[in-house]
């Protein structure tokens, strides 16, 4: 996070020469300090880490965005159809992720799309226990969780 | 015009899925799933009324602080699910009868009954 | 009134439809896990209404109100779950 | 509106009134809690009621353009509202408090200060 | 409550409610926000932390006793008002230096803000050693 | 006092005996010096005290309170040097002596007063200061009571007393009794006339101990004996009798003075005297008859001639006189025999024969047998009675005859059967007193003895310029010893031979009337005790009543209270004016709806009978109202609802822990009261809501705060420019509440030792 | 100058925030010692400002009246200012011995300093909401004070007390709300000449019927004075003196401003609903004390009744009945909180404020017998102390407006006043104690009995220059009063402009 601290003070330095202490200067001060550090990253060796760490937090949000709409939307059916066509399941899905960080991160993700819920992590922290709407397959939605949700978590957080 | 358009596409959007988790949490049969309609299509609702927000005012401040929210939604809602639904879990809520509980998993959640009672 | 003005109306009462079905579950229950969902989700649903009524008056002061309650929205759901944890191992069942 | 609101407000403060003749003072602690909703409503809609324009001076601008809501309630509400907050969160530890030492939340149980026999003995 | 995921989730949360409360505090003369909502978004940061840690913990991080804290705001505010003292005014009346002035655009330093300060840290404190009181009662 | 005669290690009570009686000495030879000038007209001197209530310390010195003031200071000298020796080395002697000094002062400034409200200060340091000396032996649970019996009749009357002189000073416009005295025609024939009369006697009737306000003073015998001989003799009694003769040119003169005063005068003079006959203890007996004496005196003032006037007035000095010597003297019997029971004492005057001598005197005098004084007293009363017309006469005469021989045969019973005949046992060796003891009775005597020999001295000094002063007019008073033959001289030598026949069967009839007084249903005395016990009681049902200890019963009050005082007055005062009228745009579905989010929270609230589903009621409702802020244009409004609502719910959910369910549908029932009390408070409010929000309003205060908060408090927000900067003070207060009461629930938190709650439930 | 008016509020806050910060060191205790006294001046200065300049206002945050919030400092404001002060200072000092340590720790000092600020508060404000906002800083200080220490009884009695006066908090809200609603004005004197533009009078009359129960709680009348004898008696004997002085009055304070200067238009029927209510407090309020059997108690009662008279001399709406209620307040609030100081000494020495179990302090504390009886006969009326001028002048005016039954009752209820003291002073003082104590104020350390009997005997002191020398306060309450009745300079000087 040195580099996000060093972000942010330029990003200050910013709204004091341009006045105007709004989240909107701010903002733009943090975008025109980061096109800064980026022209000058030779001086700082981390940059590299810190722009492609930034690619993929983005990427993981807009997918995160994009698994919410998605997995909305049969929820959505399934409220305003009669009658409930829904096979709601408890599983088990075993993680590799090891920071607080990562499971948390991921533990929310799940939570946020296709019908799934986590409730809790084991205490090895080796398990997440999830409820399923639609969990006819527990196996499918174990391995979509640890083929792309696993990967996207730690590629954006290592 | 197409501004309009794009704001009230966002408008008809959330509110339908704000409605939609009223909705869900009326309707669906238990607790659980309730939860799913709540935190899904409510988060989803919300935030895309917020984009409508962001869209209409095209202001600086204003699109950082809808995005805030939205960004604070998003960090929230699946915690609070977390840990209600454990809560519930713990305390026995009931859940329909045609849920498939993989094994242990019941035990699992049950098995660690938070902190201990204090004195 | 313009068409944005009659969409966000309609919005409003999709947002304002949706508060009373969860306030419904509130009063109905059966848990007090029930409950809370549905106060949560009113929170959540709140969050619109802030913003639509930023679209509507054109003043984004209003956006202020959802951001707030989009952060501690949250923290009555959390003391409430606690509750509902805790209660059990301080006192006897209150399932209702 | 203005005659809804009323009518709302009334609805509420019969409640609350209800409330906090009850016997047990949780449910009197219930019924503060909505009779200070009420009255903050009733204070607000005393200074009358605009929609849709907040109080807020636009940049640029030196004054609110157009009609605005009436700030000076919504100021006295805003300090009723924190004020009642610290009195109920006071009476909230009052009553806590009060169960913890005398076991009941229920006003006719507590007879510490006000003993049963005391008029009587006065009047032998 | 011992959850992994909220007490990570909290840590950035704490923080950002933290922000979020100074951000509301400092621009509460222009939009929406103050002292009070200041005070009372920062209370929240520190009553999840409590929740999500432990009073000792959530102490421990304030460092300051959360009542001196509410005293001690009181007493800025006091400050805030007779500020005005000095410049002959009465009471409370706002005293205004205005930093960088160019045109429409400045920082502006008044005694409206340090009695807005006063504000912040008297609900900041007091609700703090209401909840902290109360939690360590469980 | 176990120890006979206190030894001399305090010689004379030391300073505060030295005090008390050169006070009253040095005063009594004070105004003697000035005896000759007053007896040539009455002089008023005075200094402001308020003046702005017409309240000046003025002095009204004329023949009557020189009469009173040289009775007061005179016997106080006696009293004092006497209970120096008799009381010297109590422990509680300086106490004492500050008691009997500040009644002695009461007395004088209200005899000197010539200003209303002056004399009513002091009436009631008499009051105070007889409530303590009468309960001056604390210890005693009866002197106690009696202490409280005199306090409060004379109280009350005081009280009246007070409302009757406020009247007067509002009729006269004035409180200075030396002009008032002049408008006595005014006065008589103002319509309040009737009432300040009444609440004149009220005062004077319960000081002066008159049928039926009389029980206090046997009682306060109480008091240590010689407190109990200045208190009956010189004083405290006859300021009632002061302030009828005081009054007497302002109110009297009058049919309704006169049958007031004649009436109760005359029935308080012979029930007294019958009752006198009664006791056994000597100090019961002379109790009775200063009861008898205050009732001729009322008497004879109610009877308003200047005959009865100056009859009266001899006999206050005449009484004074005899009773003082004779309280004193049985003090000093009773400390040298231990006893005061009249069956047990005889042959006295053997071991103590100058106490039997003062009280051959003194007794004399009262018989009113000649040479005394006390004879000629008793020929004036007769004649002044005989002067009356019509049925006055007859009664006036027939009282004071009655009366008269009672007291004959009185003085035989505790001054003579006492001293002669054998010497009986007692339960200590009798033996004379000391000379301190001895001197005040032995004087009193003496001038008894002295006045009825040189009556025209008494005449000219005291009786004449009293006489004038009550009387309003100055006519002559000749004072003589023989006034040839004539029909007061014929009752004279009636009331002699009655009371011979009384005296000799005093036993018998002492005998009779205690018989008749076991079965009587009238006893004053514990009709004071019901009086106070019914009192009591219905103190006590009244408080319990109201003070039942319920809170909900407070509440309910408490809302009622509301309900019918706001809503009467709204129904009374005409204020519903109609309904205001709807906004522009309408009602809007939504706003509908919020309201309706509104109400269904609170009815949640109210039926469910789950702590956390009422909570969450609450939250519903609370989010209602955040919405109407938001619907309405406060956002910052809006956000601090909303704030507070999740704090609220925080705190409650970290209690809600510990405290104990709502009890069960079945045992909460419908309470139709309450619901009737808690919708009438809903309507009230709606009504005031409706009626406020239907009239024009005045947005001075905003539109100077919209103009105002950016130009000149450099704030765009105009709410928070309003909290920080226009009403910054409420702020401040505000912060300070929200401050201390975390500080106060912190304290209540810690301030108690962690108990588990006693049961759970 | 408009700092005059500021320091009434200003120095017991920062007092306050001192000793609460320095709670944990005896220099918390020595500020707030301090910081009274330096009150005491502050007030003093400001009544001999008001007295030589007639109405003193500062318009604070300099934004002119009606806008701003006003402080004024009329006779009444002023005279009440000082004699909180006053009372301030003696509690202060009873405290040094009274109070625990323990309960110092708590931050006792600061909850009693922000109960002066509130009551100060109360009375130098202009403005209507910031009244409100001041009851609310005193009903919470007062709140905190009543329950320090937790006792089983002081929860009990707090329960009642809170709960009952925060209904009556939201009462006097609601009707400020509706005030406004209806003038569009919150400033004091702005609503003198407001509401006689006000249409609808009828509307304006109920409001008013509003303010008078909320302050009618507060002030503790008829029927609505529940809280008071359920609690006072509870808390630390110097937490009960203060509260005995000082609280009840400010709503008799509330209950006279708002009922001069503001609602004046409807007196046949607003001030004629206070009369009876004046009166059935009296009676009730002493009927209680006679009933009762402790002394805290006996005195709890008493301030009811004794509130009675002073709205009593409000509702009769003269000169002389007003002049009658602002003596009646001054004396009262340093009679009975002198009473009740002596309740805690007794109760120090004697072991009890049960009057059954209590006794001998005749015989062995002649010193505190002596000085119970001051302010106990000043209490019941008896000449020449101060009680007697106040009850004469209320009787006087009733007298004067030929209300024969009001003024028989008022006489009548000193009558039973007397009764309920002489039932102290019958079993604590006369009899010897039931258990055979000797109460001797010799046995407190010297340290203790200095500030135990200092503020009893100054307080003493004050009810026998009042009594004996009333002139100089019968003249000024005959200049409040005028000032009441006449509030044009209290509206000039406030708005800046003649009305
Ligand atoms: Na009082
Ligand atoms: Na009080």
């Amino acid at each position: 996070m040195n580099l996000f601290a060093i972000n942010m003070v330029l990003a200050f330095a910013w709204v004091a020469l341009t006045g105007g202490l709004t989240l909107g200067g701010l903002t733009t001060g943090y975008v025109v300090g980061m096109a800064a550090m980026w022209l000058v990253r030779p001086l700082f060796p981390e940059t590299g880490v810190y722009f492609r760490r930034l690619y993929y937090w983005a990427r993981l949000i807009v997918m995160f965005v994009y698994e919410l709409i998605v997995s909305s939307l049969p929820v959505v059916r399934d409220v305003f159809t009669p009658g409930q066509s829904s096979q709601p399941a408890l599983i088990a899905v075993p993680i590799t992720v090891t920071t607080d960080l990562q499971i948390t991160l991921l533990a929310n993700f799940i939570s946020l799309t296709p019908g799934t819920l986590s409730l809790d992590v084991s205490a090895d922290r080796s398990t997440l226990y999830i409820h399923a709407m639609f969990g006819e397959d527990p196996d499918a939605i174990r391995a979509q969780i640890s083929d792309r949700f696993e990967v996207w978590v730690r590629e954006a957080t290592e | 015009m197409i501004h309009d358009l794009i704001v009230a596409l966002f408008v008809l959007s959330g509110g339908i899925f704000c409605f939609a988790a009223g909705m869900g949490v009326l309707r669906l049969p238990d607790l659980l799933t309730r939860m799913h309609a709540s935190t899904k299509a409510g988060t989803l609702g919300s935030g895309l009324i917020l984009v409508a927000v962001a869209v209409q005012f095209a202001e600086g401040t204003v699109i950082a602080r809808a995005v805030a929210a939205i960004m604070f939604l998003l960090m929230t809602a699946p915690v609070a699910a977390h840990l209600i639904g454990r809560a519930a879990f713990r305390t026995g809520v009931p859940m329909v009868d045609k849920t498939v509980c993989e094994d242990g998993v019941a035990d699992a959640l049950r098995a660690r009954p938070g902190e201990q009672a204090p004195d | 009134m313009t068409m944005l003005e009659y969409v966000i109306l309609f919005g409003f009462a999709l947002v304002i439809l949706g508060v009373v079905l969860a306030a419904i579950r509130l009063v109905r229950g059966p848990s007090l896990a029930d409950r809370i969902v549905a106060l949560d989700l009113m929170t959540v649903q709140l969050v619109s209404f802030g913003g639509l009524t930023a679209l509507l008056s054109g003043s984004a002061g209003f956006l202020d109100v959802a951001v707030v309650l989009a952060l501690v929205g949250f923290l009555a759901t959390v003391c409430l779950a606690r509750y509902l944890e805790r209660r059990i191992l301080l006192q006897a069942e209150e399932l209702t | 509106m203005e005659l809804l609101l009323a009518l709302s407000v009334g609805v509420l403060v019969a409640a609350s009134v209800y409330l906090m003749l009850d016997r047990n003072i949780l449910r009197f602690l219930f019924g503060l809690a909505l009779l200070s909703n009420a009255v903050n409503l009733m204070i607000f809609a005393s200074g009358r009621l605009t929609p849709g324009a907040p109080p807020l001076i636009d940049a640029g601008e030196y004054a609110p353009t157009g009609v605005v809501a009436n700030a000076l309630p919504q100021a006295l509400v805003l300090t009723a509202i924190v004020i009642g907050f610290g009195l109920l969160a006071f009476t909230l530890a009052l009553v806590y408090r009060t169960f913890m030492t005398l076991g009941t939340v229920n006003s006719d149980e507590m007879r510490v200060a006000e003993p049963v026999d005391a008029g009587k003995e006065a009047g032998k | 409550m011992q959850s992994l995921i909220l007490t990570t989730t909290t840590r950035l949360l704490a923080a950002l409610l933290l922000m979020f409360s100074v951000y509301a505090l400092l621009r509460g003369h222009n939009l929406p926000g103050g002292g009070f909502i200041g005070g009372l978004i920062g209370a929240t940061a520190f009553i999840l932390y409590t929740i999500a840690t432990s009073v000792d913990e959530a102490q421990a991080a304030l460092r300051v006793d959360p009542s001196n804290l509410a005293m001690a705001g009181l007493g800025v505010a006091a400050l805030g008002g007779i500020g005005a003292g000095f410049a002959g005014d009465p009471f409370f009346t706002g005293q205004w230096l205005f930093l960088f002035r160019d045109g429409d655009s400045y920082v502006p330093l008044s005694t409206v803000l340090v009695f807005d300060i006063g504000v912040y840290m008297a609900v900041f404190g007091g609700i703090l050693t209401l909840v902290f009181a109360l939690e360590q009662e469980i | 006092m176990a120890d006979d005669y206190p030894s001399v290690d305090r010689v004379m009570g030391g300073p505060a005996g030295w005090i008390s009686i050169a006070f009253p000495t040095i005063l009594f030879l004070y105004f003697l010096g000035l005896l000759p000038e007053i007896a040539q007209g009455p002089q008023v001197h005075g200094i402001e005290w308020v003046p702005s209530l017409g309240v000046n310390l003025s002095v009204l010195l004329d023949g009557l309170s020189m009469t009173f003031v040289l009775l007061i200071t005179g016997i106080g000298a006696a009293v004092t040097l006497y209970s120096a020796r008799y009381l010297g080395n109590h422990p509680d002697y300086p106490r004492f002596v500050s008691y009997l000094l500040m009644f002695m002062i009461g007395m004088l400034g209200l005899v000197l007063a010539d200003n209303l409200i002056m004399l009513f200060v002091f009436w009631e340091i008499t009051t105070i200061a007889s409530y303590l000396l009468i309960g001056f032996n604390a210890d005693n649970a009866n002197a106690r009571r009696s202490a409280l019996q005199a306090l409060l009749v004379t109280g009350t009357g005081g009280l009246i007393l007070l409302a009757g002189l406020i009247v007067l000073g509002t009729v006269a416009g004035t409180f200075e009794l030396s002009q008032i005295l002049t408008m006595g025609d005014m006065i008589r024939a103002h319509p309040w006339y009737l009432a300040i009369l009444l609440l004149f006697l009220a005062g004077a009737f319960t000081k002066s101990a008159q049928v039926p306000f009389h029980f206090w003073l046997p009682n306060a015998m109480a008091a240590p004996t010689p407190v109990s001989a200045y208190l009956h003799s010189a004083t405290m009694v006859k300021a009632g009798i002061f302030l009828m003769a005081r009054m007497n040119p302002a109110l009297g003169g009058t049919d309704a003075w006169f049958w007031i005063l004649t009436l109760f005068g005359g029935v308080t003079a012979v029930f007294a005297s019958v009752m006198a006959m009664r006791q056994t203890d000597i100090k019961q007996v002379l109790a009775y008859t200063t009861l008898m004496a205050l009732g001729t005196l009322t008497m004879f003032i109610g009877a308003g001639t200047h005959y009865a006037i100056m009859a009266a007035m001899l006999f206050l000095v005449v009484h004074s006189l005899y009773k003082a010597a004779l309280f004193l003297m049985i003090g000093i019997v009773d400390h040298a025999t231990g006893t005061r029971e009249a069956a047990v004492l005889g042959g006295l005057s053997k071991v103590m024969p100058l106490t039997g001598l003062a009280a051959a005197l003194a007794a004399i005098s009262m018989a009113g047998i000649p040479p005394m004084v006390g004879f000629i007293g008793k020929e004036f009363m007769y004649k002044a009675g005989l002067g009356l017309e019509g049925f006055g006469a007859f009664w006036v005469t027939m009282m004071a005859f009655a009366a008269s021989v009672m007291m004959f045969a009185v003085g035989g019973i505790v001054a003579l059967k006492p001293f002669r005949g054998d010497l009986r046992p007692t339960p200590k060796a009798p033996h004379e007193g000391p000379w301190p003891m001895l001197a005040g009775p032995l004087v009193l005597g003496a001038l008894s003895l002295i006045f009825g020999l040189v009556p025209g001295v008494l005449g000219y000094y005291l009786v004449g310029p009293a006489t004038h002063a009550v009387f309003g007019q100055v006519l002559p008073v000749e004072l003589y010893l023989w006034g040839g033959i004539n029909m007061a001289l014929i009752l004279s030598l009636l009331t002699f031979l009655a009371g011979w026949l009384v005296y000799r069967r005093h036993q018998s009839i002492r005998d009779r009337l205690a018989a008749f007084e076991a079965r009587s249903p009238i006893d004053f005395d514990a009709g004071w005790d019901r009086l106070l016990d019914g009192f009591k009681a219905f103190a006590a049902w009244q408080t319990r009543l109201i003070q039942n200890g319920s809170l909900q019963r407070y509440m309910a009050v408490m809302f009622a209270t509301f309900v019918v005082m706001v809503g009467g007055t709204y129904l009374l005062k005409g204020a519903f004016q109609g309904v205001p009228g709807l906004s522009a745009d309408g009602v809007h579905p939504v706003q509908w709806t919020v309201l309706g989010l509104i109400v269904a929270g609170a009815i949640l609230t109210v039926w469910t009978h789950s702590r956390m589903t009422a909570i969450a009621g609450m939250g519903a409702a609370g989010i209602g109202v955040s919405l109407i802020f938001i619907m309405f244009s406060a956002p910052d409004v809006a956000i601090t609802q909303l704030l507070v609502e999740v704090l609220v719910v925080v705190l409650v959910s970290i209690v809600m822990l510990r405290l104990p369910y709502l009890p069960r549908r079945s045992k909460t029932r419908f309470r139709t009261g309450h619901a009737v009390i808690a919708g009438g408070t809903g309507l009230v409010t709606t009504f005031l809501l409706m009626s406020v929000m239907a009239t024009d309003f005045d947005r001075r205060l905003t539109t100077f705060f919209e103009v105002t908060s950016y130009p000149e408090a450099h704030g765009r927000n105009i709410v928070n420019v309003i909290l920080v900067d226009f009403r910054a003070m409420d702020t401040f207060g505000e912060i300070v509440v929200v401050a201390i009461a975390a500080i106060a629930a912190f304290a209540l938190l810690r301030g108690a030792p962690r108990r588990k709650p006693e049961e759970e439930s | 100058m408009s700092w005059l008016l500021v320091y009434p509020i200003l120095i017991p806050l920062l007092t306050a925030v001192l000793s609460y910060l320095f709670r944990n060191s005896p220099a918390g205790r020595w500020i707030s010692v301090a910081g009274t006294v330096a009150l005491l001046l502050a007030s003093v200065v400001l009544m001999s400002e008001v007295l030589e300049q007639g109405v003193v206002a500062a318009q604070m945050s300099n934004w002119q009246a009606p806008f701003g919030i006003t402080l004024v400092a009329d006779l009444l404001g002023a005279v009440m200012v000082v004699i909180t002060a006053i009372t301030g200072l003696a509690t202060v000092i009873y405290s040094l011995s009274e109070i625990p340590e323990r309960l110092e720790r708590l931050g006792f000092h600061a909850l009693l300093q922000t109960l002066l600020m509130g009551v100060c508060g109360a009375f130098v404000t202009g403005d209507l909401f910031n009244l409100y906002v001041w009851f609310e800083v005193m009903l919470i200080s007062s709140f905190g004070l009543l329950v320090l220490g937790a006792s089983r009884e002081q929860l009990d009695g707090g329960i009642k007390y809170v709960l009952l006066n925060l209904v009556s908090t939201i009462m006097f809200l609601a009707g400020t709300g509706l005030l406004y609603g209806l003038t569009g004005t919150l400033n004091m004197a702005d609503l003198h000449l407001a509401v006689r533009e006000v249409e609808n009078t009828g509307l304006l009359t109920t409001i008013a019927v509003i303010f008078m129960v909320a302050f009618g709680v507060k002030a503790a009348l008829f029927p609505l004075f529940f809280w008071l004898p359920a609690s006072y008696h509870t808390p630390p004997v110097a937490v009960s003196a203060i509260f005995a002085g000082l609280l009840t009055k400010v709503g008799v304070y509330a209950l006279i401003r708002m009922f001069t200067l503001v609602f004046d238009h409807d007196v046949a029927f607003t001030h004629t609903i206070l009369l009876w209510a004046a009166v059935v407090t009296m009676v009730t309020g002493v009927l209680g004390a006679a009933a009762m059997n402790d002394f805290r108690r006996i005195l709890s009662f008493h301030i009811i009744s004794q509130i009675g008279y002073m709205v009593l001399g409000l509702a009769l709406y003269t000169p002389l009945g007003l002049m009658g209620a602002v003596f009646y307040l001054v004396h009262h609030i340093i009679v009975k909180a002198n009473l009740f100081f002596v309740a805690g000494v007794a109760k120090r020495i004697g072991g009890s404020t049960d009057l059954s179990r209590l006794g001998g302090l005749y015989a062995h504390a002649p010193v505190l017998a002596f000085l119970f009886l001051i302010p106990a006969f000043s209490l019941a009326g008896f000449p020449p102390l101060s009680g007697f001028w106040a009850k004469y002048v209320v009787v006087k005016a009733a007298l004067d407006l030929e209300m024969w039954f009001v003024a028989g009752v008022s006489l009548a209820v000193g009558l039973l006043t007397i009764f309920s003291m002489t039932k102290i002073w019958g079993s604590a003082f006369w009899p010897a104690h039931p258990d055979g104590i000797k109460p001797r104020l010799s046995d407190l350390p010297m340290g203790d009995r200095m500030a135990l009997m200092l503020p009893i005997v100054a307080l003493a002191a004050l009810t026998c220059i009042i009594g004996l020398f009333p002139e100089s306060f019968v003249l000024f309450a005959e200049r409040a009063a005028t000032q009441l009745l006449d509030p044009t300079d209290y509206v000039t000087t406030v708005l800046g402009v003649q009305p």
